[in-house]
């Protein structure tokens, strides 16, 4: 099978700083790819150059056999790829439902006609229907990240990028979004998953990728990753 | 500033509702005003007593309260066809240097006022723009200090303007220098630097000059002209220029305010100029408290000066400082009063508070007992006076003296200027 | 185009939607037939024109978020672009057209590199734009520079033409408010304004869409700037591009309330009036009024005018029904 | 043009340059500490300028020490409006359009007060130095001007010194570079920005004095100056004194030196146009472009 994403010596500097230095993989379509690394590991750049909110100084992205690199970010979501945000970024003026229309509107959808429904449907399918009306402001945590998943699903993205989904999450939270994840991924969505918490990681992924300093250090199962001496070093060698 | 927008349906109709209540709240405002009716004669008067052209718009309407009090005081106009004199009655708005606000500060006093005629148009833009309104109304206009003579050159019918044109007072800038020369205080063939206000007025000032040197050739030649634009906090560049042209004479063309700052300038960059002048500006109090001694020299040509040997001069120097507490500064208040003098005769001419049959008396109106330069104040066929300018100097000891045309003159030039 | 129109809300507002509009319109439309006199005229154009530029920054400012101080660019270029195009023979509505053109022409030239900034950064940056232009257009000489630019009036003055031509443009200004606040484009508009980044993350185009929206209100400002030019016949660079204007264009639909179809509106009116009538008696106490305003205005209620009796509103129905 | 006229050109523009740092730093200090552009600025410009005139006009007091009582003056006007009124905004690492909304409907206060106080008619100092010129061989410098590059020269170099060697210019600095690094070694944020908004409006009411004595000035004075300063700030990387002296001098030069290829009526709009062109090409200042090379290289 061709991979749905294929990045291949990945480059980020930021003012003299490598935060990223050649990194290369490739993503299966209908994965969920935990990507895993201590702080600064650069795990956030990489999700944020894959979403096109920044742009790699060389190497190059291709997904979906296009060559997407240095694209902008609205031009990478209507291509499929969508990310979620950290910290959830509601529209603060707008509602629910009309958070998660921008994403039906503008995103590889582009609709018109019916997307109302679409919408409805989308929230009911995260659980946050009742909230459709609501003002986004007026969310508690857990029903934000619903939320920012909500809007990115609307784009019907190929591949789904999840920044941190679980951070700030009550236990039940976290299962229950872990649940909406392989729900997600049970659709047909590719995720790639960047998470601080590796129990909830490994949990969920099926594949991993490991990074340190801006170097992809190993990948593959979430066994064969955990048993990995030099990721356990790198682990290990931070907390130490 | 987040969450501005709601469900608009809860206070939609609330907010047109006040939109509605505001609409309402304007037109009482704008049906009223003087219903002037038959017992007093409404005048209009537009000047800037705010704004950059604050302090000779002040002069220009304490001439007109001036010539409107002395006016009543004698009881009013005579209008013959009421059979009865009627008091003038003022109806003042303040455009704070505004063109648009003027415009539209006309059209209100010639439309929702009730007035016979409107006085005002203080500096050349603010009558340009004021100067649309006449005809449409068909109410008389005359302007006491806008001078550029486009103004009167697009078949205007109800506009006339106390101010002689600009192009001759560049003449007689060029023509007093040419008797300066002639007197063989200045040399022949002397380089001319122009700095000009970015107008018509600059314009028509640089024109009448240019007339006068073609006219007599030999006498001087330009060797540096350019514009500024007035309002400007700094003309270091426009006399850095000025300076590397060495030229030997300096005349500028500027409102007051720029004058004040550029001459200030000027000072501090250490230039000499044998003469200088800043065209119609250069006696006023103003300048001579910013700038002190720094102003001695400086020649002027201008419209009227208090300095005039006429009897009726000397009379209204003397009623202006008893009603404002000081004497007229330069000749602003002079044109102003001038011009409602003007306008009364014309009213009391027609014998009615009709508007064209005033109009048709301005246009042959004439003031024999005029304080303007000459004596005589008539309109011209484009509705313009044509008065000739006095060229005053600026004298050590706040002393002013006429110096051009001879006949007039209280004193002699001082050429060149002592360094 | 309205989901939130489709998604059920009661017909009545619905009906308020269509009937109030043509309601006002017509009284406005009327207004003139009760002799009302010229000068009662001369303020409803004024206020007019003021309606339909307010409305016009509303859609970038208020809409998209974007502060510009730079819009008396755009009235002043659709000034003189009628004033020219009329005294070369050009009919006085393809002169607004061309006024529109000429002045989109100029937010497209002046949106390209400016949206590049953010926030404030574009807030300033316009503020040097409009004060070159100004700069410029002083000194060009086709247009007579700092001597102004007067239309040669070729046939006599008639002012309900000029009344109805600037109610004509209101009405558009309110229709196109309209349409834009309740549709996809009017999402995208609220959504950069909100969260630009978040918004570029879902699809919208940022760039194109605040270009798209600078065009918008360029061709409503520039018109009304051409509608303006028309009536007063005399028209000077430091009267059109003067950084007033472009203050004053900025204030009135803060003080009416942005993001709002009628904020905007409100705030013209109010500015109108104050001009009107304060400006006669006290000429420089609305600089006290509009800036003591616009810190209220931050401090306390967001959204101006259309705020405050949102708040009042429901507390006064309260106290009626109760 | 003969290099005497160059020179003459060339001095006339490092002393520009001066009088454009004074203008400017207060602007910097309150952007870098707080992230607010303060369009104010030109305000206190205005309200320094009258208040060096009116303390001459009426007790005779020397512009100069005019100007070093402004900075008392000014810095408890500024501490209360920031009391008053900018401390009820949120703060942002970022600039805010609340906070330049804000400020701007002050700046409109202020000119209304000046209005309402000093009437609308321009005002000069007029002291013997005023058209003084100091005159060495072809080579002229008008005193007064030698006089405010000196007192910005000095003012800038306490400003150096306070910020270097105490408790408040080590609170300053770390805010500049990192409010949430500040905030967690112990930086009190609102104490430090309240006084650091007092500092920058001394330093624009100080400056206001020192315009006073080159210019003359009405309520309306300030705007052209305001433009100016952003230009200085932007071209100067918006929060380094360093930067500051740099963008001044660059913008001094690029001003007096176009009057030999533009007329001298398009002069203003150099420093609106290098506005623009600073904040779209050079959005970290000139700086900037050294970072860049860096990077390539």
């Amino acid at each position: 099978m061709a991979p749905i994403l294929s990045i291949d010596r990945v480059t980020k500097y930021f003012a003299g700083l490598t935060a990223l230095k050649e990194v290369s993989f490739d993503l299966q379509p209908g994965g969920i790819y935990g990507l895993i690394g201590p702080n600064g590991a650069g795990k956030t750049t990489l999700l944020s150059i894959l979403a096109g909110s920044i742009q790699p100084t060389s190497g190059t992205v291709v997904f979906q056999d296009r060559n997407v690199t240095g694209a902008k970010s609205f031009a990478m979501a209507q291509a499929g790829i969508v990310r979620t945000h950290q910290v959830p970024r509601p529209f603060r003026a707008l509602s629910v439902l009309e958070n998660v229309e921008v994403g039906v509107r503008f995103g590889r959808s582009q609709g018109s006609a019916g997307d109302l429904w679409d919408a409805r449907r989308i929230l009911e399918w995260v659980g946050i229907a009742h909230l459709a009306d609501a003002p986004s402001v007026t969310l508690s945590v857990g029903d934000q990240k619903r939320l920012e998943l909500a809007r990115a699903l609307a784009t019907r993205p190929s591949l789904l990028l999840c920044d941190e989904v679980c951070s700030g999450l009550t236990e039940p939270e976290t299962a229950s979004v872990l649940r909406l994840l392989r729900k997600i991924q049970d659709a047909g969505t590719t995720i790639l998953y960047v998470e601080h918490n590796l129990k909830a990681i490994m949990s969920v992924s099926h594949h991993v990728i490991v990074m340190n300093f801006g170097e992809k250090l190993a990948e593959g199962s979430p066994e064969a990753v955990q048993s990995d001496p030099s990721v356990i070093a790198a682990y290990i060698g931070r907390t130490a | 500033m987040a969450n501005y927008i709601c469900n608009p349906t809860k206070w939609y109709s609330l907010s047109v509702g006040l939109l509605f209540l505001a609409l309402l709240a304007v037109l009482p405002g704008c049906g009223k005003g003087s219903k002037g009716g038959t017992n007093e004669i409404a005048i209009g008067v537009v000047l800037p007593v705010t704004g950059r052209e604050a302090k000779p718009g002040q002069y220009q309407r304490e001439g007109i309260e001036l010539a409107i009090h002395q006016i009543n005081q004698g009881g009013g106009i005579f209008v013959r066809e009421l059979g009865k004199k009627l008091p003038v009655k003022e109806v003042f708005y303040d455009d704070g240097s505004d063109q648009a606000k003027s415009a539209g500060l006309v059209e209100r006093a010639m439309s929702a006022d009730n007035v016979v005629a409107v006085l005002g148009g203080y500096s050349t833009a603010l009558g340009e723009a004021e100067s649309v309104m006449p005809d449409r109304y068909q109410t008389p206009w005359i302007t006491t200090g806008a001078a550029a003579s486009t103004i009167f050159s697009h078949g205007y019918q109800y506009i006339f303007g106390t101010l002689s044109p600009t192009d001759l007072l560049g003449y007689t800038t060029a023509e007093f220098l040419g008797s300066v020369v002639d007197h063989g205080k200045l040399k022949k063939g002397l380089k001319l630097a122009l700095a000009l206000e970015n107008t018509d007025h600059g314009v028509d000032y640089g024109k009448g000059i240019d007339k006068w040197i073609q006219e007599h050739p030999g006498y001087f030649n330009v060797v540096f002209s350019e514009k500024f634009d007035l309002g400007s906090t700094d003309f270091s560049g426009l006399l850095q220029k000025v300076k590397n042209a060495r030229a030997d004479i300096f005349l500028a063309d500027a409102h007051l305010q720029d004058y004040i700052t550029m001459h200030r300038q000027y000072m501090q960059t250490a230039m000499y100029h044998q003469m200088i002048s800043y065209g119609a500006r250069g006696p006023e109090a103003d300048a001579r408290k910013a700038l002190g001694d720094a102003t001695n020299y400086i020649f002027a040509g201008i419209w009227w000066s208090g300095k005039l040997p006429y009897p009726q001069v000397k009379r209204f120097a003397a009623d202006y400082q008893g009603s404002t507490g000081r004497p007229p500064d330069s000749w602003y208040a002079a044109t102003a009063y001038e011009g409602m003098r003007a306008l009364a005769a014309a009213i009391e001419h027609a014998g009615s508070l009709n508007k064209t049959a005033i109009r048709d008396q301005l246009r042959t109106v004439e003031l024999t007992d005029s304080l303007l330069p000459g004596q005589v104040l008539r309109f011209g066929k484009n509705g313009q006076i044509n008065t000739p300018f006095v060229i005053v100097q600026n004298k050590p000891g706040d002393k002013v003296d006429i110096v051009y045309p001879p006949d007039a003159a209280t004193g002699e030039a001082i050429a060149p200027k002592p360094r | 185009m309205n989901g939130a129109g489709k998604s059920g809300a009661s017909a009545r507002p619905r009906f308020a939607f269509a009937v109030a509009p043509l309601l006002l319109l017509a009284v406005l439309a009327a207004l003139p037939a009760f002799s009302l006199g010229p000068n009662t005229v001369r303020l409803l154009f004024v206020t007019l024109v003021w309606v339909t530029i307010s409305i016009a920054w509303n859609i970038l400012g208020g809409f998209g978020g974007q502060v510009s101080f730079g819009f008396a660019v755009f009235y002043g270029l659709g000034a003189y672009t009628a004033a020219l195009s009329v005294n070369s023979g050009v009919n006085s509505i393809l002169s607004l057209l061309l006024a529109a053109s000429v002045a989109v022409l100029a937010s497209m030239l002046v949106g390209l590199p400016t949206f590049r900034l953010r926030g404030p950064y574009f807030a300033i940056a316009t503020i040097g734009v409009s004060e070159a232009v100004r700069v410029v257009m002083t000194n060009v000489s086709m247009t007579g520079g700092a001597s102004g630019y007067r239309i040669i009036e070729t046939r006599p003055f008639h002012q309900l033409e000029h009344f109805y031509a600037a109610l004509a443009l209101a009405v558009v200004a309110v229709a196109v408010s309209m349409q834009v606040r309740h549709s996809k484009f009017g999402l995208a508009l609220i959504a950069i304004r909100e969260d630009e980044e978040a918004a570029s993350d879902l699809g919208v185009n940022p760039y194109r869409t605040k270009l798209l929206a600078h065009a918008l209100a360029a061709a409503l400002t520039g018109s009304a700037g051409g509608v303006f030019a028309q009536y007063a016949a005399f028209i000077h660079p430091q009267g059109v591009f003067a950084f007033g204007i472009g203050v004053a264009i900025l204030l009135m639909p803060i003080i009416g309330g942005i993001g709002t179809v009628w904020g905007p509106v409100i705030g013209a009116v109010v500015y109108g009036l104050i001009q009107e009538e304060l400006i006669a008696s006290f000429p420089q106490l609305h600089l006290l009024i509009y800036g003591s305003l616009l810190i209220l205005i931050v401090l306390f209620e967001p959204a101006g005018i259309v705020g405050i009796a949102r708040q009042i509103v429901p507390r006064l129905r309260a106290r009626m029904e109760g | 043009m003969s290099a005497v006229d160059l020179l003459n050109l060339l001095i006339a523009a490092l002393l520009q340059a001066g009088v454009y740092a004074a203008m400017s730093v207060g602007m910097t200090i309150i952007y870098g500490v707080m992230k607010i552009v303060n369009l104010a600025h030109a305000g206190f410009l205005m309200l320094g300028a009258y208040f060096v005139y009116e303390l001459y006009a009426r007790f005779h007091i020397d512009p100069l020490l005019g100007v070093l009582l402004a900075f008392p003056v000014f810095f408890l006007i500024g501490m209360s409006v920031h009391w008053v009124l900018v401390r009820r905004i949120p703060t942002s690492d970022q600039p805010t359009l609340t906070s330049l909304l804000l400020l701007f409907g002050l700046w409109l206060v202020l000119q209304n007060l000046g209005y309402v106080v000093w009437g609308n008619s321009d005002r000069a100092i007029l002291t013997p130095r005023t058209l003084d010129v100091l005159q060495i061989g072809p080579i002229s410098f008008p005193t007064v001007r030698l006089v405010v590059f000196g007192a910005a020269l000095t003012s800038l170099g306490s400003l150096e010194f306070v910020l270097h060697k105490t408790w408040f210019g080590r609170a300053v600095r770390a805010l500049m570079q990192n409010s949430d690094a500040g905030r967690i070694v112990g930086v009190n944020v609102e104490r430090t920005a309240r006084v650091a908004f007092g500092v920058g409006i001394a330093f624009a009411g100080a400056a206001g004095g020192l315009l006073a004595m080159i210019y003359s000035f009405s309520p309306d004075f300030g705007g052209p100056f305001l433009l100016r300063s952003f230009v200085v700030i932007v071209m100067g990387g918006l929060e380094s004194f360093a930067g500051v002296a740099v963008g001044s001098v660059i913008l001094a030069v690029v001003e007096t030196f176009c009057i030999l290829v533009l007329p001298a009526n398009y002069q203003p709009a150099i420093a609106f146009s290098l506005l623009v062109l600073a904040l779209i090409v050079l959005p970290e200042g000139v700086a900037g472009l050294w970072n860049k090379r860096r990077r390539w290289a």
